[in-house]
């Protein structure tokens, strides 16, 4: 069953003078109780999507396409409504916690006043639940009197994970969860989300470029080169049988199978190359690359892919 | 040719915002007026007709004579000079000694540092006017201690700016290079240092030129700034102030005069502001 | 034969105005590596590894102990021999955007080490640095751009390049790939490798990733709280 | 009646600056003395005209021509806190704790006498004209309870028509009116002085009314004023006069012709009427008012006459040989430095400093004016280094000349040594026969005249705006008097 | 916290120190003999050189100046800083007899630009770029660039004159507040309103901002909850260096509306060459305005968790 479903979602950025195609025709769908992971590499477009979805983008931005939750349009709401669901039915857990956390509100101040919010508690009670939320991301419920600037890495990402979950959303967007902590702490968050999100029944859209966190937490994979994805399957296939030669360049570049490069650079958001995006650096062009534009292709175990190598399959 | 573009994107740049290119155009014309003051003024800013004076605008005094009969328009259009040089002047001086000296602070830290900080809170613990007020007191009126004044007091604000840069500067890497690359202190203050404070003390500089000529007026009022019969803006509206119910145009053309050209300095600065680093603060505006 | 030598290798901060607390950030490290070869260093966060680097290149200076590089103790080096130091130990920083000085050209970035070290007349500049970037693999249109118009994997070409130009015959690499996508990763360490096959440049390899760090190095040393605790 | 009005008799004057000194030890500096001629008197004073008449002495005589002065004290006046005025008072007002005795005019007093309790006998050194000296607001007459047994001061307690009330440091001075006053009983309920710094606030709070009373009206708002309806325009001519005093010791004034081409190119009439909107009497020279004593009424001004003036620049070998507008002489040009005060009580001098700039400029002469504070000019002129300084009535009060010490070269003011000035100048202040005194005093005008230590460029008119409902207020001629005899106000809402 | 105010208060300590050091050399080193100055100031028009001397011993300028230095200081540290060389009155006494009305003016002046500053800077900042931001704007920048004293002109003769609303000058109940609070005000305000605003865009672009958002939270408490409080810590630090502005500004605006405060004090002084009260009053603001600074910084500390949780 799909919880969420994305159509040809563009976003595009005009940047002094210059449109910034962040994000450029996602098709995209998040299933129930699913783990969705989206990989791909710095400044591909992924924590753009993920905002898209929430509708947090600012205003210099331009948004079309379809991002259906439940029936309904989130980019058609207004602001009222979508106000509602954002934290109730979607949750986000944004990049950096260290800056997404307000330096001068109590920690338990900012979990708390969601419930206030939006469930009309009164002090005490969100607090009560407040305390349930942060013992159970793992932090004593006593510290939730303190600031930001007092906890450590790892404690600002479970505080925004508390965050997030605070209200039992549909739907969590996990934005890097890991990226900056040390090995141990990470494993940590990972197992604390997989948890949290398979108790709850609720689908996760994980973006990393991590694969080895992808490997443990997603179900299938989504992989995005310069605004687009280009490949989806599950986690297993991705692994086992990456299809698109960038996402055999990138599993191949870990120090596990002896990292080999790629040549080239990664393409600019505000002038990409025509036809296929990554053929500058891609090992296998074939004619139409550098021409046409290729389109997703569905291949075997409902992979999707969007290379010319697989349109005679 | 690279250089030519860099120019070709600034002055785009300045196109697209407004308020910066209203301001540049201003004060280039201001800059322009008072290189060209004699050729622009009709009448000798200093040559009194008794029997012409508290003249209102017309033909031949087009902003109309003042209580000495001197043409006001020539007085304002040679004022240029003073007041863009006060504000100039003051600036230079300020901005080079400032910025040295919060270089040098911020890059050698330890007890220079500390030995200059505190001699900046210390400057600072007097308000600016205050401080430049006794100055000008002690030392007499006149153009070249005005400019001390107000650059005695002025300085520390570039000092703390660039202290500020310098600090976030050295904890970034490629200081740590070339400190491994061996260079010497001096070379890295210059060559890495300095540039990167650049554009910062730009703006700062172009938004204190507009309160160095305010300040100026200030000591004018209270009759110790820059002294008759020199055309200064400030002087000029202290002494019209008398008129000001029988004659207001006494008082009104330099009070514009300053009015637009303050402005204009604060249009450039927080145009150049927005264009070149948004995030340099208004805190720095808190030149005070 | 052994190119650096560090023995009991100790540098404490301390702070605080009114109750000096010290930290010991690194607490007696002994580290050898040969000429032609990789140590890697790993550790968790704050265990002193970057603080080790930084004593070694005498960034900062040691509370106690010694560094014998090339057959020479360089804990009391000053002035010129300090200064021809900077020829023969290098550093690779790990945030490429930050490595170079963002008013600076490529170019002059590039040229910087020649010119402070008066290496190279200004009619050899051009050839030289064309040189250097062809070593690095760069695009010889980047020269003239400033360091924000490149992306992160050619900023730490760069910053190999113009370290290149010393000739060094030791270079820590303190993260230097931590912030890189994969793909530029593997590229960027796959140059690091060419380059001591060819040059034989010994390395420091600091790094949180294992994988890497086993990947790249020929020993590795592991810290935590300012001790090397185990040696593979 | 006025006496019904009562509950609005209370006069609100504005003057610029505040009393910061009640005592005799020191000179009351700024606007004070107009708060101190109500609060004290003294032994002589002047009428409107400058008429000498008794004041607290109701009379005097000297028999010796001047060496010796016996005062007759009035009896039955009262001080303010109801001690009886008599010699002891005068004794301890002329003490040498006193400023007058200690530094100023009386420095030539050798000692006071009481004969009994209500005459007093002043001996001096030589002879002088002293009831003419006696008459100035500075030092009057103060009660011994003024100072404790401390000798500190406590309060001032003097025998004017108005009591001291209250002081609030720049803001107001109270004074109340003394109902045992000598004379005839005040009609003013209290007068307060307002301290307002600035010229224009002060003219404003005329106009709304909340003063009543301006002192020391600036000449350029005189003409609006006057043609105001509900206000009232007093004008009289002063003692003082504006004059242009020369460094006759060194520099381009050494030379007693440049000094005259300067006379003859300033047009002082024309000044007079333009920078100072016609308000006071052109000078041309003359040292002495017209509403001066012995001021002589023939004498050889100089009339304005540039091409005069330009000839005896000439003739000194002054040419511009580089034309550049400015003479020079050996290749040196014809320059001056010209210190002018910022003093409130002569706003109107750096205006005239700037038109004096601009007559000169047209002759050839490179004038660099220099505003400054008093401090500031004593320290440049005892150094000598300056040309020339506008100033204003300098031993100036009363009818009485003694103006003409300022020239002595031992006055730290000369700047001029004349050993023939000297001696007239000494001669015609002991002079006790008022004939030969006077010819003395004609000698010395012509003298300056000739000479031009200073040239003398108008004789002040003394300013007083006042709303309509002021009534019955009478201008003095001497400036630091305010006269408020007889004055009350009548339909003041 | 502790150890930040501490670290303060012995700042503070240090700057006063430096502050008398340097008022004392200001007055000791300005050009001209000191003694012939004082005797200029106190005996006036007639002196003689006996006179100066004897100013020279009575004063101690015959003594090195560093012991004159720590005689002053000794002095000072009793509060006592001598008497004015004109009047011969108490320093101190002078200046807190005009305290209360330089008190009224400053914080009438600060609470009038605050209350009109910070709710337009506020509103230019989330509507930026419209035109209520544009009006604001253009408001603060003729706010700086208008001279002060002209300015006080014009309310004069607008508001007094012309208008009779309030009395053009004095110093008394709140009416004579008006005016000159507001020309006071106006500079403060239009500085403060620009500072508010940019610090508010500053914190609007932050990312807890999208965080707040992202919770579902609506702009009011996003604004109120969110952001002021980050956005007005630039401000109160400005707080404290408005109190220099408003001294300094004052001593302008004082003289206009003949407002019996120290600014006028130290004006009417610096004209009267009495250095002694020149020296006390400039001692007395510098050392006020270095404890306001150090109220406005704990203040700040107890505003700002990141200082009052420090570790120490
Ligand atoms: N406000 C904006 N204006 C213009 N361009 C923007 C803006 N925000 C983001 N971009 C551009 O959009 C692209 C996508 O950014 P995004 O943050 O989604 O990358 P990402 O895939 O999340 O990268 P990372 O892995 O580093 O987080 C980037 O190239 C970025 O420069
Ligand atoms: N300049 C300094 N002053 C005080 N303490 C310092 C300083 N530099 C480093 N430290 C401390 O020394 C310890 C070791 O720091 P170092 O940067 O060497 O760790 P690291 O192993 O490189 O960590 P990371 O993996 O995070 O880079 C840390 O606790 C750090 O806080
Ligand atoms: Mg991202
Ligand atoms: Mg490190």
């Amino acid at each position: 069953m799909s919880l969420l479903k994305i159509q040809d979602l563009k976003v595009y950025f005009n940047a002094r003078g210059k449109t910034v195609k962040a994000n450029n025709g996602i098709d995209l769908e998040i299933r129930e109780n699913e783990i969705l992971g989206l990989i791909g590499e710095t400044g591909c477009g992924k924590s753009i999507l993920g905002r898209a979805i929430v509708g947090l983008l600012s205003d210099n931005v331009e948004i079309r396409g379809k991002i259906v939750y439940k029936n309904e349009d989130i980019l058609d709401l207004s602001e009222d409504r979508l106000r509602k669901i954002r934290g109730k039915d979607i949750g986000i857990i944004l990049q950096n916690p260290s800056a997404a956390l307000n330096p001068v509100l109590s920690v338990g101040n900012q979990i708390s006043e969601i419930y206030r919010y939006h469930e009309n508690m009164g002090k005490k009670e969100a607090r009560i639940r407040t305390a349930k939320m942060l013992e159970m991301v793992g932090i004593d419920p006593k510290r939730m009197h303190e600031y930001p600037h007092q906890f450590s890495g790892g404690m600002k990402q479970r505080v925004m994970i508390a965050m997030g979950l605070a209200l039992n959303p549909g739907l969590l967007i996990a934005d890097e969860p890991t990226k900056g902590l040390d090995p141990t702490t990470k494993d940590k968050i990972v197992d604390l989300i997989c948890e949290l999100v398979i108790n709850r029944n609720m689908s996760l859209l994980l973006i990393t470029h991590d694969l080895g966190v992808a490997e443990k937490m997603c179900d299938r994979v989504a992989v995005m080169y310069a605004g687009e994805i280009i490949e989806i399957a599950t986690i297993e296939n991705i692994l086992s049988n990456p299809q698109h030669p960038y996402t055999q360049d990138l599993l191949n570049s870990r120090p596990k199978k002896g990292l080999k490069p790629t040549a080239g650079e990664s393409p600019s958001l505000s002038s990409p190359p025509a036809g296929c995006k990554f053929h500058p650096r891609c090992r296998c062009v074939i004619g139409e690359c550098p021409k046409t534009h290729p389109q997703m292709i569905e291949t075997e175990n409902g992979t999707s892919v969007r290379c010319f190598l697989y349109e005679d399959n | 040719m690279k250089k030519l573009n860099d120019i070709r994107n600034i002055l785009k740049e300045a196109g697209n915002n407004r308020m910066a290119a209203i301001g540049g155009a201003i004060v280039i014309l201001l800059v322009l007026i008072a290189i060209l003051a004699s050729l622009l003024s009709p009448h000798d800013p200093f040559e009194q007709k008794l029997e012409n004076r508290l003249l209102n605008p017309c033909f031949e005094y087009p902003f109309g004579t003042d209580n000495l009969g001197r043409c006001i328009f020539s007085r304002l259009i040679f004022g240029t000079r003073y007041s863009l040089a006060i504000g100039v002047v003051v600036v230079g001086i300020t901005a080079s000694v400032g910025t040295t000296l919060g270089i040098v602070s911020g890059y050698s830290r330890g007890i220079i540092d500390e030995t200059l900080m505190r001699i900046v809170d210390i400057v600072l613990a007097f308000p600016g006017i205050i401080l430049a007020l006794v100055i000008a007191g002690i030392l007499g009126p006149s153009f070249l201690n005005v400019v001390i004044a107000i650059s005695l007091t002025h300085w520390p604000a570039y000092t703390r700016l660039v202290r500020g840069i310098t600090l976030s500067l050295r904890e970034k890497e490629f200081i740590e290079g070339a400190r491994a690359l061996r260079a010497s202190n001096i070379y890295i203050m210059r060559r890495h240092i300095l540039p990167n404070c650049i554009n910062p003390i730009i703006v700062l500089a172009t938004l204190d030129i507009a309160h160095a000529i305010i300040f100026a007026t200030g000591l004018s009022f209270l009759g110790l700034g820059i002294q008759p019969p020199t055309p200064e803006w400030g002087s000029m509206l202290k002494a019209g102030i008398p008129y000001f119910r029988i004659s207001p145009h006494l008082t009104f053309f330099p009070g514009t005069a300053i009015m637009v050209t303050v402005m204009a300095f604060n249009f450039l600065g927080d145009g150049l502001r927005d264009m070149i680093d948004p995030k340099i603060n208004e805190i720095i505006l808190v030149s005070e | 034969m052994t190119l650096l030598s560090v023995e009991n290798l100790k540098k404490y901060y301390y702070s605080g105005v009114f109750n000096k607390k010290e930290i010991r950030a690194v607490d007696g490290v002994d580290i050898e590596i040969k000429s032609g070869r990789t140590l890697g260093l790993v550790g968790g966060s704050g265990c002193g590894k970057t603080t080790v680097a930084r004593t070694i290149l005498r960034l900062v200076e040691p509370t106690d102990g010694s560094i014998v590089f090339d057959g020479r103790d360089i804990t009391k080096l000053r002035g010129r021999e300090m200064k021809n130091l900077g020829r023969e130990m290098q550093i690779i920083f790990q945030n490429p955007e930050t490595s170079l000085n963002p008013r600076m050209k490529i170019y002059d970035a590039i040229l910087e080490p020649l010119t402070i070290h008066k290496l190279c007349s200004a009619d050899e500049e051009n050839e030289k640095i064309h040189r250097l970037i062809e070593i690095v693999n760069l695009n010889k249109e980047l020269l003239f751009r400033y360091p924000h118009e490149l992306s992160g994997g050619q900023l730490q070409r760069v910053v190999i390049a113009r370290i290149l130009s010393l000739n060094p015959k030791f270079i820590v690499a303190d993260e230097a790939t931590s912030m890189l996508d994969p793909l530029v990763q593997a590229q960027i360490l796959n140059l690091m490798k060419d380059l001591q096959e060819k040059l034989g440049i010994s390395y420091l390899f600091i790094s949180h990733d294992m994988d890497v760090v086993e990947w790249m190095s020929d020993e590795i040393a592991v810290m935590d709280k300012g001790k090397i605790v185990d040696w593979k | 009646t006025p006496q019904e009005d009562s509950a609005t008799n209370e006069l609100v004057v504005a003057i610029s600056t505040d009393v910061n000194n009640w005592y005799l030890d020191k000179f009351p500096g700024g606007d004070a003395r107009f708060v101190w001629s109500q609060v004290y008197e003294t032994l002589v004073r002047l009428d409107t005209d400058l008429n000498i008449v008794p004041g607290l002495a109701e009379s005097w005589e000297t028999p010796d021509d001047g060496k010796t002065w016996i005062f007759h004290l009035r009896d039955g006046v009262y001080f303010h806190n109801g001690a009886p005025f008599d010699a002891n008072a005068v004794v301890f007002s002329y003490s040498d704790e006193s400023y007058v005795k200690k530094m100023g005019a009386l420095r030539s007093l050798d000692h006071i006498e009481t004969i009994d309790e209500n005459t007093v006998k002043f001996v001096l050194n030589r002879p002088m004209p002293l009831p003419f000296y006696l008459t100035h607001v500075a030092w009057p007459i103060m009660s011994p309870d003024c100072v404790d047994d401390n000798g500190d001061f406590v309060a001032p307690i003097g025998t004017g028509p108005f009591k001291f009330e209250k002081q609030t440091p720049d803001q107001e001075i109270v004074l109340i009116r003394n109902e045992d006053y000598r004379g005839d009983e005040p009609v003013l309920e209290s007068v307060t002085f307002k301290v307002i710094p600035e010229a224009s606030t002060r003219v404003m709070a005329l106009e709304t009314k909340e003063v009543d009373m301006i002192i020391k009206l600036p000449e350029y708002e005189v003409s609006r004023l006057e043609n105001e309806a509900d206000v009232n325009v007093y004008r009289k001519l002063t003692t003082f006069t504006d004059f242009l005093q020369f460094n006759c010791n060194n520099g381009v004034f050494n030379d007693k012709e440049i000094r005259k081409a300067v006379a003859y190119s300033i047009n002082t009439e024309q000044m007079l009427n333009t920078v100072l909107e016609g308000i006071g009497t052109p000078a041309k020279g003359r040292p002495l008012s017209p509403v001066m004593m012995y001021s002589k009424p023939e004498l050889d001004l100089y009339e304005y006459d540039v091409e005069k003036a330009r000839e005896i620049l000439s003739e000194a070998g002054w040419q511009d040989s580089d034309n550049d507008g400015i003479l020079d002489k050996n290749g040196q040009p014809l320059k001056a430095k010209f210190i002018v005060g910022k003093d409130v009580w002569a706003s109107r001098h750096v205006p005239m400093a700037e038109a004096i700039q601009g007559v000169l400029q047209n002759v050839g002469m490179d004038v660099d004016i220099q505003v400054l504070e008093s401090g500031a000019i004593t320290k440049l002129e005892n150094e000598g280094q300056f040309d020339m300084i506008l100033r204003s009535g300098y031993f100036v009060w009363g009818p009485y000349p003694r103006h003409f010490f300022v020239h002595q070269s031992f006055c730290p003011y000369s700047h001029y040594n004349n050993t023939e000035y000297d001696k007239l100048a000494n001669a015609a202040d002991s002079t006790a026969d008022p004939e030969k005194q006077q010819q003395l005093y004609y000698d010395l005008q012509d003298m300056v005249l000739e000479e031009l230590p200073a040239f003398y460029l108008v004789h002040e008119e003394k300013i007083i705006v006042a709303n309509t409902y002021v009534k019955g207020y009478r201008i003095t001629a001497e400036d630091p008097w305010l006269n408020l005899d007889g004055v009350y106000l009548e339909g003041k809402q | 916290m502790l150890k930040y105010i501490l670290k303060r208060i012995f700042l503070v300590f240090f700057v006063v120190i430096g502050v008398t050091i340097v008022t004392f050399s200001t007055m000791h080193f300005a050009p001209g003999d000191p003694a012939e100055v004082i005797a200029v100031a106190r005996y006036g028009d007639d002196l003689t050189q006996e006179q100066i001397d004897w100013v020279r011993v009575t004063e101690g300028f015959d003594s090195p100046v560093y012991i004159q230095y720590l005689k002053w200081i000794k002095h000072v540290s009793r509060l006592d800083l001598g008497r004015s060389l004109v009047t011969s009155h108490d320093i101190l006494e002078e200046i807190t007899i005009r305290l209360p009305a330089t008190f009224k003016l400053a914080v009438s002046s600060l609470v009038i630009s605050l209350c009109i500053a910070i709710p337009a800077g506020i509103i230019s900042a989330v509507r930026k770029n419209t035109i209520i931001d544009h009006l604001c704007m253009s408001a603060a920048l003729l706010g700086v660039s208008i001279p002060n004293f002209w300015l006080g002109l014009l309310l004069i003769w607008l508001f007094s004159l012309t208008l009779h609303l309030f009395p053009s000058y004095g110093y008394g109940g709140c009416e004579h507040l008006v005016l000159p609070a507001i020309t006071l005000g106006t500079s403060m305000a239009a500085i403060t309103t620009r500072l508010t605003r940019s610090s508010m865009l500053d914190v609007l672009n932050q990312e807890y901002i999208v965080t707040a958002k992202a919770k579902g939270l609506d702009e009011k408490t996003i604004i109120l909850r969110h952001a002021l409080k980050n956005a007005m810590l630039p401000v109160i630090t400005f707080a404290g260096l408005q109190l220099g502005f408003l001294l300094g500004g004052a001593v302008i605006v004082e003289t206009i509306f003949a407002w019996p405060g120290i600014g006028k004090l130290l004006v009417d002084s610096i004209y009267a060459r009495d250095f002694a009260m020149v020296q006390g009053c400039v001692l007395f603001i510098a050392v006020l305005f270095a404890f306001t600074n150090l109220i406005v910084d704990i203040t700040y500390a107890f505003l700002d968790p990141r200082i009052r949780y420090e570790k120490t």
